[in-house]
């Protein structure tokens, strides 16, 4: 057992937060992609695409970096560290190894280099109306006729359908077999005529999802990933996949520190709010819950450079993980007091006169909205369930 | 001892509830709160004519005599619903401090005004550095010709874009932090000096930051004593959170049936989500919770006229509770609700995003925790 | 809605609390069960038996009191305050009220008066090995010979049958039918020959609980409570009245004031540990707890007062109250700190030199008894099915 | 990084757990616990041969030059088998204050009688009225010729009855809660003016309180510093966290397992009771609860020698985080056991008993929670 990095690994880690220091634009830091949209992520990920670190989970051979799964944790440190802004995970952690892994060289030449460079943006088509976690009761319906798919039917929770150029979809090819089995997987350019994104307005008042409806929609078959009904077996490599850095420690690392320093400028009782017993011991035992995920998440790295597969013992990383996100939004809006209480729209810096410290703005809106992430990509009740079935063997 | 209401109670709790299923859907609360205004000044007609604008007065001042419970059951309603008009720093608020402390030109004023509608008051004493200190007041009063010049900030006062009227806290002597030394004062809202920030609250509301710059006000905006406010608004702080009880113990009340409602016709892997045992026992817990808080409505509700010290412990308990109960029942609603509960066309949302921003009003579960241990915990008993 | 008592039950209050404090003597004041055994136990209830006041649940007719629930209530605050000792409650609270409800003359002449007078303790036979909560699975065998019953089989859980001298047991009499259809309930003599006790010893190193064995006992068929088969109904009548006073609200209060006056004399950071922010809190949560438990109490007693019976509501009551006891008790541990680790048999006061203060001696032991609270009785679990069946229609 | 074991490492485990499984049934554990002396001297004698008692020494006395993964590997196997026998007080912290602070004589003397097994020692730092502050101590050693003279009592010294010396914090300058002016003595067990009061504790071990009367020592009997021991005794009771977390990892991971097995068997109307959805997520949170308690069990072993803030801050984390986990593991494992959980005949009690007083020693939850808030929350980072 060894807690440190061996001298190559610093000696990257100095190399990425040069990089980083240097390259990452100051309006871009520490922002939600709700501030920077659709301009703001393209301009970081040219950034990245250009020094050839846009893909770090992919193989050298596509246009990845190749690194460890150790260079690759560094990584995921240091961007949290800086505050690098969110890039289009859809196409380059979900779609783009789906691509590569299944696709054929044809698929490969097409999508993967818009996928890298940020030019084609990506969105997910997995979820349905009333279907929940029951990802594979797939209901839209695609029928072949010649050499298209006519796909008929709807999707939702669609995460930035609006700024999407394409989007890949489970559809069902075959309504007559076990659900798992009549699934194909597609590619869809979401300017085919049929397509309609309606908004979807969650509770923190933000436009994040969507509605996507699909009225006879026209998909070449060279479209489909992999055979017809096989779809899947590539949906479940790609949840596989969504799992890593599912614990997300670096980011809530960095708004620990955040949560501190706003805890330093309040006042509570005529002192500093950190000096509060109450929100000093929350404060602590969050941080205390932070690090022992830490290690539960470098002791899952160890795994995996080892060579062993992610499994059902990601559960709990996603279950406190999640819980850590939320409960450092709570305490951040609990230490702004009454200003987590105003309404106000746009980013920080935007109104005039100013109303409560920057910091206070987003405070009850991202309370809100980090709700979600124990209902999206299997609710922590699912990943109980997968604990006690997969694990336990209950 | 008896927890049974009145005939007339239950008369005026299905009056409330009526216009409340009448007028207060969900569709037509959104437009409410969507619209320029933020409020119906029509509804607020309907109550005074209703009379729930007169519940708590002496019939003297056109009121109705009501007391605590009255308070209770019109508040549990509009918790129910999600009434957002000024009744609390209307109704509530502002016409305690003028049935404790005005003098009889102030009350024969000002309650024939709120009675019959034309008045809506706002309170305006949180401030930035203060946190839930009441007696952490900044905003000063000095005294000039016969009476006194305002100055300073006063954070997120509730319904002051469409008050008449703020009562504001103001230190008259003493050092920020002393218990001595704040008036209570009533100021016009149009008054030279006085500008308002508005803004909507993420629960719905409207609000706004008030900056008082040289403020003259005269000898008669005075509320009670000029140096001793403290008690006095505590007192009616007490009643507001007693208030605020009774629509936390609505809105966890419809935050429960709402979740019942939902899994129940929700289904997933071949059935409703309300079969799976993990959430019964969920559900029942969050039963358990919306017990506590009916409790801890009634509780502070009757002990609002019991002696300083139990008083406050009640109310300290009350606010405490309430807020640890709205956060389980609130988050858990969410979590069962699943992706749905996410939007903003869901009405359990709704609910939470009150209940939350309740927690936070005159103090959060954290801080009267600490009051009621300071109030309890003194000396042997 | 009113909160005060009216002046009768003020005068009543007065009454109560001057009787107790002639009357209950010092050195059984506070004390547990296991420490004044079954001759404190008899001695307290002679006193109330001759005062007229043992039996404040039962009808006057049979020796009760006939008090209303408010009294009742009262009584309980009161008893609590001065910290009497518990009666024998199977006696008094269980089988007595299915006596004199379900049994015939000759019963309630034989039986009731030995229960009021503490001349007779009781038992209960209803668990059986392995059941757990499901008590209707009896599998204890009754065969009917002649004017007798021929009783084969094991109860387990039976609380001080080591003091009993007569147990009531739910035995089946009728294996071919619904479990909860052959069940009949008997009296039965702990001398006759055939029964054996067996100890259980609990975690906390107590003797409270114990098996019984029943080989080839012999009943006569007059010591059987109503009809053949029909036992279940008085059991079911049994288990609602075991529900009365199960928020336990006057002993939490009175082990509070013991635990606040712990934690003013234990020391944390040079001051006394009730100033210490954290152990405040603590302290404060649980008291806010047991207001909102005391008003829930309060509520269903208004109701009881209505002549509304108890049902399933009660279970929120049973929940809570057990949490809140449990809580007691850790908070007690905790205050004491080291002196939590000795394990001291006997009652405090007895050993020499003195380990620790008095309070700290059983505190460790008392958690770990207590931890049964939320076990027996139906456990927490079953309340919460019986909540989401019962109440909340799911 | 690496979070993988030796193959020495592996070895020793197997041959610690092979011990454990071989002489440790529950059944045995019992008679030990119940026996007059509460452990086995023919086991001590085995860990010896084992070569467990020289692990962590350097070779020139005996050891085996192992480290904390070495410590945390026994202590894990330990905490599965409830191994009562004195290896904490004397391998642990023994033979740390020792390897940190003793003079060569000392370590030639006392090392080679730790590693043969000849010597078990207790460390009496407990008092009273110190609660878990280290630096709270009344028990004063006064310099008399060119030695100290001991006076004081001390709270709780686990392995006591069973020890040949005792190590004994006491105040030599300054007033009772002063950092500086400790100092830390090797004291004779049966020296004249100690007097021990024993007895058995919850958890199944032997302690006692000792008192110190007039008890007179050489110089020679000084660990360290004379006044400023208080860094000394932190890092060893920080190692002692250390050794304490991997018992309570084997502790926690068997409390799963025996809930795990007796719900699998367990029946209940008709069904296993692990085929309950509500008792299926208990156990995954039971499980989550693990998994971190691995987690901070490496994270310590993995932070000893990190500089002073990051290691106490550590060991703070640590210990904080097994307090609660040990007690949510522990009171649903007996829960989930139901009335068999609450009886002396059931494993599973005992692991309970254990997790709860491990709680206590160095410190509880909240102590050390607020010592890492201390350690964490200070300046700006």
């Amino acid at each position: 057992m060894d807690l440190s990095f061996s001298k190559e690994d610093e000696a990257f880690r100095a190399e990425v937060r040069a990089f980083l220091e240097a390259e990452c634009p100051s309006d871009l830091r520490g922002a939600r992609i709700y501030d920077v949209g659709r301009e703001g992520t393209l301009r970081w990920t040219q950034i990245l695409y250009k020094k050839g670190w846009v893909a770090p989970s992919w193989p050298k051979e596509y246009g990845g970096t190749g690194w460890s799964p150790t260079q690759k944790y560094i990584w995921d440190e240091e961007t949290a560290r800086i505050g690098t802004p969110a890039l289009n995970g859809f196409g380059l952690n979900m779609v783009g190894p789906v691509i590569y892994t299944f696709g054929t060289d044809e698929q490969k030449k097409r999508y993967l280099p818009g996928i890298l460079s940020g030019a084609n943006w990506w969105c997910q088509g997995y979820s349905e109306p009333g279907a929940g976690s029951d990802l594979a009761g797939v209901r839209t319906r695609a029928v072949r006729e010649g050499d298209h798919y006519i796909v008929n039917g709807q999707k939702t929770w669609t995460t930035l359908a609006q700024y999407a150029d394409m989007i890949f979809c489970l559809v069902r090819t075959d309504p007559n077999v076990k659900k798992q089995e009549g699934i194909s997987f597609l590619l869809i350019d979401m300017k085919t005529p049929g397509i309609a994104v309606r908004p979807i307005i969650t509770l923190d008042g933000g436009h994040e999802v969507n509605d996507v409806f699909l009225e006879n929609v026209k998909v070449p078959v060279e479209n489909r990933i992999g055979e017809e009904n096989k779809g899947w077996t590539y949906a479940k490599f790609l949840l596989g996949h969504e799992r890593s850095n599912i614990a997300g420690v670096a980011r809530s690392k960095k708004s620990l520190e955040k949560l501190k320093s706003i805890a330093r400028s309040e006042m509570a009782g005529g002192r500093p709010l950190i000096e509060s017993p109450d929100f000093k011991r929350k404060v602590a035992e969050l941080e205390i819950d932070l690090l022992a995920l830490e290690f539960t998440d470098l002791r899952a790295l160890s795994e995996a450079a080892k060579g062993k597969p992610p499994g059902p013992e990601t559960s709990p990383l996603k279950i406190r993980g999640t819980e850590i996100q939320q409960r450092l939004t709570e305490l951040t809006m609990e230490a702004v007091g009454y200003y987590a209480n105003p309404f106000i729209k746009g980013g920080p810096g935007r109104n005039e006169p100013e109303i409560g410290p920057d910091y206070a703005i987003h405070s009850a809106p991202t309370y809100f909205n980090t709700r979600k992430t124990s209902i999206y990509g299997g609710t922590n009740e699912i990943q109980r369930n997968i604990i006690a079935k997969m694990v336990l063997g209950l | 001892m008896d927890f049974s209401f009145t005939e007339e109670q239950t008369l005026l709790r299905n009056s409330v509830a009526r216009f409340v299923a009448d007028n207060y859907t969900f569709e037509a609360r959104r437009e409410i709160v969507k619209s320029a205004e933020g409020w119906r000044p029509d509804y607020w007609k309907q109550f005074a004519e209703l009379g729930l604008l007169a519940a708590p007065f002496a019939e003297e001042h056109g009121g109705l005599g009501g007391g605590p419970i009255e308070t209770m059951v019109i508040l549990e309603e509009f918790g129910r619903g999600l009434v957002v008009e000024p009744y609390l720093p209307t109704v509530v608020i502002g016409g305690a401090f003028l049935r404790h402390a005005g003098s009889a030109a102030q009350k024969e004023e000002l309650l024939p005004q709120i009675v019959e509608g034309s008045l809506v008051t706002s309170f305006a004493f949180a401030e930035p550095q203060a946190r839930f200190d009441l007696f952490d007041v900044r905003t000063s009063a000095k005294k000039s010709g016969g009476g006194y010049t305002l100055n300073g900030h006063k954070s997120v006062a509730i319904a002051a874009p469409m008050a008449g009227k703020l009562i504001v806290t103001a230190r008259t002597a003493g050092g920020q932090r002393d218990a001595k030394g704040i008036g209570v004062f009533l100021v016009d809202a149009t008054a030279k000096g006085v500008t308002l920030e508005s803004y909507p609250t993420v629960d719905g509301l409207r609000a706004a930051d008030v900056r008082l710059d040289n403020v003259a006000v005269g000898a008669d905006a005075l509320l009670g004593e000029a140096e001793n406010g403290l008690p006095l608004v505590e007192r009616v702080v007490d009643e507001a959170i007693a208030a605020l009880s009774a629509e936390a113990m609505g809105v966890h009340r419809k935050m429960l049936e709402l979740t019942l409602d939902y899994t129940k016709t929700r289904q997933q892997f071949g059935q409703p989500i309300s079969k799976f045992q993990a959430l019964q026992h969920r559900m029942a817990d969050m039963f358990v919770h919306v017990e506590e808080s009916v409790s801890m409505a009634y509780m502070v509700a009757l002990k609002l006229d019991a002696p300083e010290a139990e008083r406050k412990a009640a109310a300290a308990a009350a606010k405490a509770q309430l807020g640890r109960a709205g956060r389980f029942i609130g988050q858990n609603a969410i979590q069962l609700h699943g992706g749905m509960g996410m939007t903003e066309e869901m009405a359990v949302g709704h609910y939470f995003k009150r209940a939350t921003m309740m927690n936070i009003l005159f103090g959060d579960t954290d801080h009267h925790t600490r009051r009621f241990a300071e109030l309890t915990q003194g000396a042997a008993a």
